[in-house]
């Protein structure tokens, strides 16, 4: 059995799949479905520092092989997670990250200090990136100089590694990424949802209560690989990829052009036991061509450059 | 572990747009009960991504039936199964129709239009054979649209059609004749499933007759089982309304509970 | 019947369809399948001033729902087309729309003034957007002050009007389009592809002989339309929107928010007939309506904003 | 102006991953020609997206065959229609088999690997009926992927096997049964299709000798009808090489046009 571990430096996963965030809710909601000492780890959907309604629905609409969802950061807020939901997670074997929310710099900021007060916490993902909470779809993680502010302002207060997940909305993320490094990340993840939109034509309306969503699923896999390549080459900072992630081979083209670990998002949602499969086919990937370590394919790819 | 079965069509009747199918599974049998639903993909490939959300139509030990109406890509792809073809089903989900306190002595009115029937011939037989009375009211907009009707007359269930043209049955809506039949008596309790404008009227008329009633509500689902949240509708909190999900706090709720938005 | 006609104001069209660059060759390569005086105008394939080699293969990868592409522009070069394809599409009843490439805009203003000197041409679309030729997958569309240089210096020279054709590619698409409008264009059209990339596990290479490719078809139509949304919304001249158009009401849906024509691209490929096809199908939707212009539709979603 | 004709699945056999379909197709027929090929969308859906290039196995008056190995995801699809269900087919496209000059008197070798061998059949019968004499070289890495040579022995045409494992005929590559059978004799052409290696050495070989050969190429297909430019193969020209493409120039090549890049 090849060797599947993951060291991101700031953390070792056994297995380079995690759950990406929002796509896996607070982990409870798969236990009928796969058993979470199987995966690398999970991302918890993001937390704002109080309770959150979300959006008005309909949040979902379906596209061509992809999702556009508006959900709005639903969700219990801090008090909530750290009373109800990290003693559940604590008592599975496996990495909890957290995605932290925030209206402003200062509720990033709020979330992580008060996290800061719990155990069983590995990682903070910082979504600086998700384009369902403004109507006009932006986000820190649009320009350099607000990337650079708000790592650097989390990792000041943060007794945990921070990961920045970045958004593909941008026209330049190699200079995005290299911000977040600037800014002290331990890590970057990409990438976020591709703002998009989808209207009725019998009613004249939009799709959605939120007017723009986030584009995921396999449908954007393509720009989520190129954007990991670009990303990678840019930083040195370990890189996390996700997009459209469905198979082992998909999360292994996401290593091949450097991402350390990978995230499984939409997927789940389509079969709930996605991720482990995905580790169970990586393992079996690397043993039929002899792989000793799934970590060596990690920025192979051969350009020719 | 959940596993999602594979089950295989052992049985398929098809009525222009709609269609019945029967499925060979033990675990889903499992679980069944009245208003729970199955997710079901609907092709091998990316395209339609999403699984769809059909309703259990009937259950046995080891078979349980859908019955849905193609209603765009997934389930026109659905309908063109074959007997001896398998299906990919993830479930049973959901919260079902609550039936405590319904046994001998007390009646059940039970609401469908279109496709919504598809919970009710379960629910229906369950009730039955708990000893409560039954009656179904059955609306389409025509009488292609209420296939099931000699289904349920068959298994001996009292039923009254209502058709928007008046080919079959009452002529008009079928929360007309629902309204038409309250006048001349109470049930202990109704049961609805169709869409929303039916069921918001329907939880109307209930909660001004002071009658308990137990509506199915639908919603674009991302996964059917919690995790998205992309499936909410608003339920009563407090003094106010919280989005609450349907997949996994329903699909089933209480009239009294749900919060209807303004149109 | 629903009167389709559309008024650019720089041009009258027939009707609101015309193929996309690239995808619809020189336009004769589709005559055994359509006649082109079925579609409102055609876009031909994007002319250097001399003949191009274009990348090396693969040069096509097919995603979920989707195409990579990374032709390179291969092409004949100005004077044979003016010498063979122009006689030949003047004898059709189409409006032409030259798409003009260029390797730094000195290049793009010589194909401008050789095609100023030939006639059957109804406008030129600056293809500024292009993420195939340069390897990192930049252009001047993805700078507001490189797209307004590029405009105004094309509009100086031309005696046509000038479409810039904006990438996707970007942060701000709104601060683009009004570069594009502060130019002088006038009008704009968009999306060209997703910058993309594909690799091949067991090989370890890129899939593509360029590395990077442009990502088209279904896949990309919800980014498509919320760009098409926000530049419809960023500027007055017109817009044409483009993206993953399949059927009439795709196009339609276009209209919708805000553009008064639209571009049919990789559907040609898979339906020759596509173009005239989706004309067809917007005629019928209008009538099933009771819509009297096609052009009624245009910008009228109601976002409750 | 050229429709795309709905053809109806008339007849299907399978061998393992090797299918044969037969079409009733009027159009599709009446523009056949031995190496032309049609462009098949194989999903109702966008996922897959292109359609496939398939080459003609064989045609008559009113029908067409198709032969193919399933490769991925739109032969598996392909590969699961039933007769009397309809393909979406576009075409015939492309430059076919040159067979000018093969008469009475004149022999044709015709070289083919897997499900390289598909347009080999249409084009033997057509020589042959043409009076030339042929001899066909059908090479697969086991006597399972040389499931057409009961058809070409029932047709009675010279048919050589080649398995690389050996289980049937020659041991070895087909190029090197044909190597070999060169050291007997010489026909006045070769027409080949397979995999790019087979197509580089068989077109070596030929050069070599100084026959006369024609190469069908493959490529991944935007389009197939020459407006996509993504099928490109660097052919011949002046002193140097162009990017040619397949779809129209092509697919099928002189040995002598064809440049190949190097590994
Ligand atoms: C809990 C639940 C149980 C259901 N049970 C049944 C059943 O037993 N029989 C049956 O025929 N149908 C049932 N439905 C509805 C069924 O899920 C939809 O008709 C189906 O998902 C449509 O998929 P499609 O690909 O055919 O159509 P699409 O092309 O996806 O959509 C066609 C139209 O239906 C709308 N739509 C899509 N999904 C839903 C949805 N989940 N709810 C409401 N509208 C939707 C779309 O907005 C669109 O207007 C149920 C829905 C829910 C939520
Ligand atoms: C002119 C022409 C005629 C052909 N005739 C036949 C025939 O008669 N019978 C037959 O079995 N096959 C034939 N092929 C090959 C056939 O088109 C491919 O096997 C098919 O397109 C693969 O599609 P898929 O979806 O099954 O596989 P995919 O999942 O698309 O691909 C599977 C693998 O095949 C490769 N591939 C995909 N498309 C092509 C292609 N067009 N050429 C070469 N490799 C490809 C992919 O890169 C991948 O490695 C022909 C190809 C061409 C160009
Ligand atoms: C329904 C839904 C909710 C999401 N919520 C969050 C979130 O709370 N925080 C976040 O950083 N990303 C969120 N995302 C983005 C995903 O984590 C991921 O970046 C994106 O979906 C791309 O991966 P995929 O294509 O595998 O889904 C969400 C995505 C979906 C589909
Ligand atoms: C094979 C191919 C070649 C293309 N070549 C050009 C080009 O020469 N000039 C250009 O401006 N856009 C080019 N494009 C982009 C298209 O014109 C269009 O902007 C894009 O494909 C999105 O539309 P679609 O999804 O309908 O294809 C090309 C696209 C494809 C798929
Ligand atoms: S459908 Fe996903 S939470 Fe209900
Ligand atoms: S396949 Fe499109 S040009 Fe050949």
């Amino acid at each position: 059995m090849a060797d599947l571990s993951t060291d991101l430096g700031f953390l070792r996963l056994r297995n380079p799949v995690l759950t990406a965030s929002g796509t896996f809710g607070y982990g409870t909601e798969f236990l009928p479905f796969l058993d979470l000492a199987a995966v690398g780890g999970i991302v918890v959907k993001g937390l704002y520092f109080g309770p959150r309604e979300g959006n008005p629905p309909p949040r979902l609409v379906e596209t061509a092989s992809g999702l556009i969802n508006a959900i709005g950061l639903q969700g219990v807020g801090v008090e909530r997670f750290a009373a109800d939901v990290l003693p559940e997670l604590r008592r599975r074997d496996t990495a909890v990250i957290v995605n932290v929310c925030g209206s402003g710099d200062e509720e990033y900021y709020r979330v992580i200090e008060f996290l800061d007060g719990h155990e069983g916490i590995a990682a903070y993902e910082l979504n600086i990136s998700c384009p369902n909470v403004k109507r006009n779809g932006a986000c820190p993680a649009m320009d350099p100089r607000a990337t650079r502010e708000i790592v650097a302002g989390a990792k000041r207060r943060s007794r945990r590694p921070v990961i920045a997940k970045l958004s593909p909305n941008v026209t330049d993320i190699a200079s995005i990424a290299r911000a977040a490094e600037d800014g002290g990340a331990d890590g970057i993840s990409l990438i976020n949802t591709l703002l998009a939109m989808a209207v009725d034509l019998d009613t004249r309306k939009p799709k959605l209560g939120n007017v723009l969503g986030g584009l995921s699923g396999p449908a954007i896999k393509p720009v989520a690989l190129r954007m990991t390549y670009q990303a990678a080459r840019a930083v040195k900072i370990p890189v996390i990829g996700m997009g459209g992630i469905c198979t082992g081979r998909d999360a292994l083209e996401f290593m091949l052009v450097g991402a350390r670990a990978v995230q499984v998002g939409t997927a789940n949602f389509v079969d709930p036991a996605s991720a482990a499969r995905i580790v169970r086919e990586i393992g079996d990937y690397c043993d039929a061509r002899g792989l000793a370590r799934a970590a060596d394919i990690v920025g192979t790819l051969k350009t020719g450059l | 572990m959940r596993r999602e079965p594979a089950a295989r069509i052992i049985g398929k009747r098809s009525w222009g747009d709609f269609h019945l199918l029967r499925l060979e599974s033990p675990d889903l049998a499992a679980g069944a009960s009245p208003g729970r639903f199955l997710m079901i993909r609907t092709s091998d490939g990316f395209d339609p991504l999403l699984r769809r959300p059909l309703s259990l139509h009937d259950a046995g030990d080891v078979w349980i039936e859908l019955f849905f109406r193609v209603a765009g890509r997934g389930t026109a792809l659905l309908a063109k199964k074959k007997e001896g073809e398998t299906l990919d089903c993830l479930g049973p989900l959901g919260r079902g129709f609550r039936m405590d306190g319904f046994g001998a002595g007390r009646t059940a009115w039970l609401i469908g239009g279109g496709r919504g029937v598809a919970p009710l011939y379960y629910l229906a037989r369950t009730l039955i054979s708990r000893g409560a009375g039954v009656r179904v009211f059955y609306g389409g907009k025509t009488s292609a649209e209420i296939p099931l009707r000699e289904k349920f007359e068959s298994a001996g269930i009292p039923l009254d059609c209502a058709t928007d043209d008046g080919s079959f049955g009452f002529a008009g809506f079928v929360t007309a004749l629902l309204e038409r039949a309250l006048e001349g008596g109470r049930p202990d309790g109704l049961f609805a499933c169709g869409p929303d404008a039916m069921m918001k009227r329907t939880g109307r008329m209930a909660l001004g007759l002071g009658l308990p009633a137990q509506l199915s509500l639908e919603a674009v689902m991302g996964c059917g089982f919690g995790a998205c949240w992309g499936c909410v509708h608003r339920i009563k909190k407090d003094d106010g309304g919280q989005w609450r999900k349907i997949c996994e706090d329903g699909p089933v709720f209480g009239a009294d509970e749900i919060l209807w938005e303004e149109a």
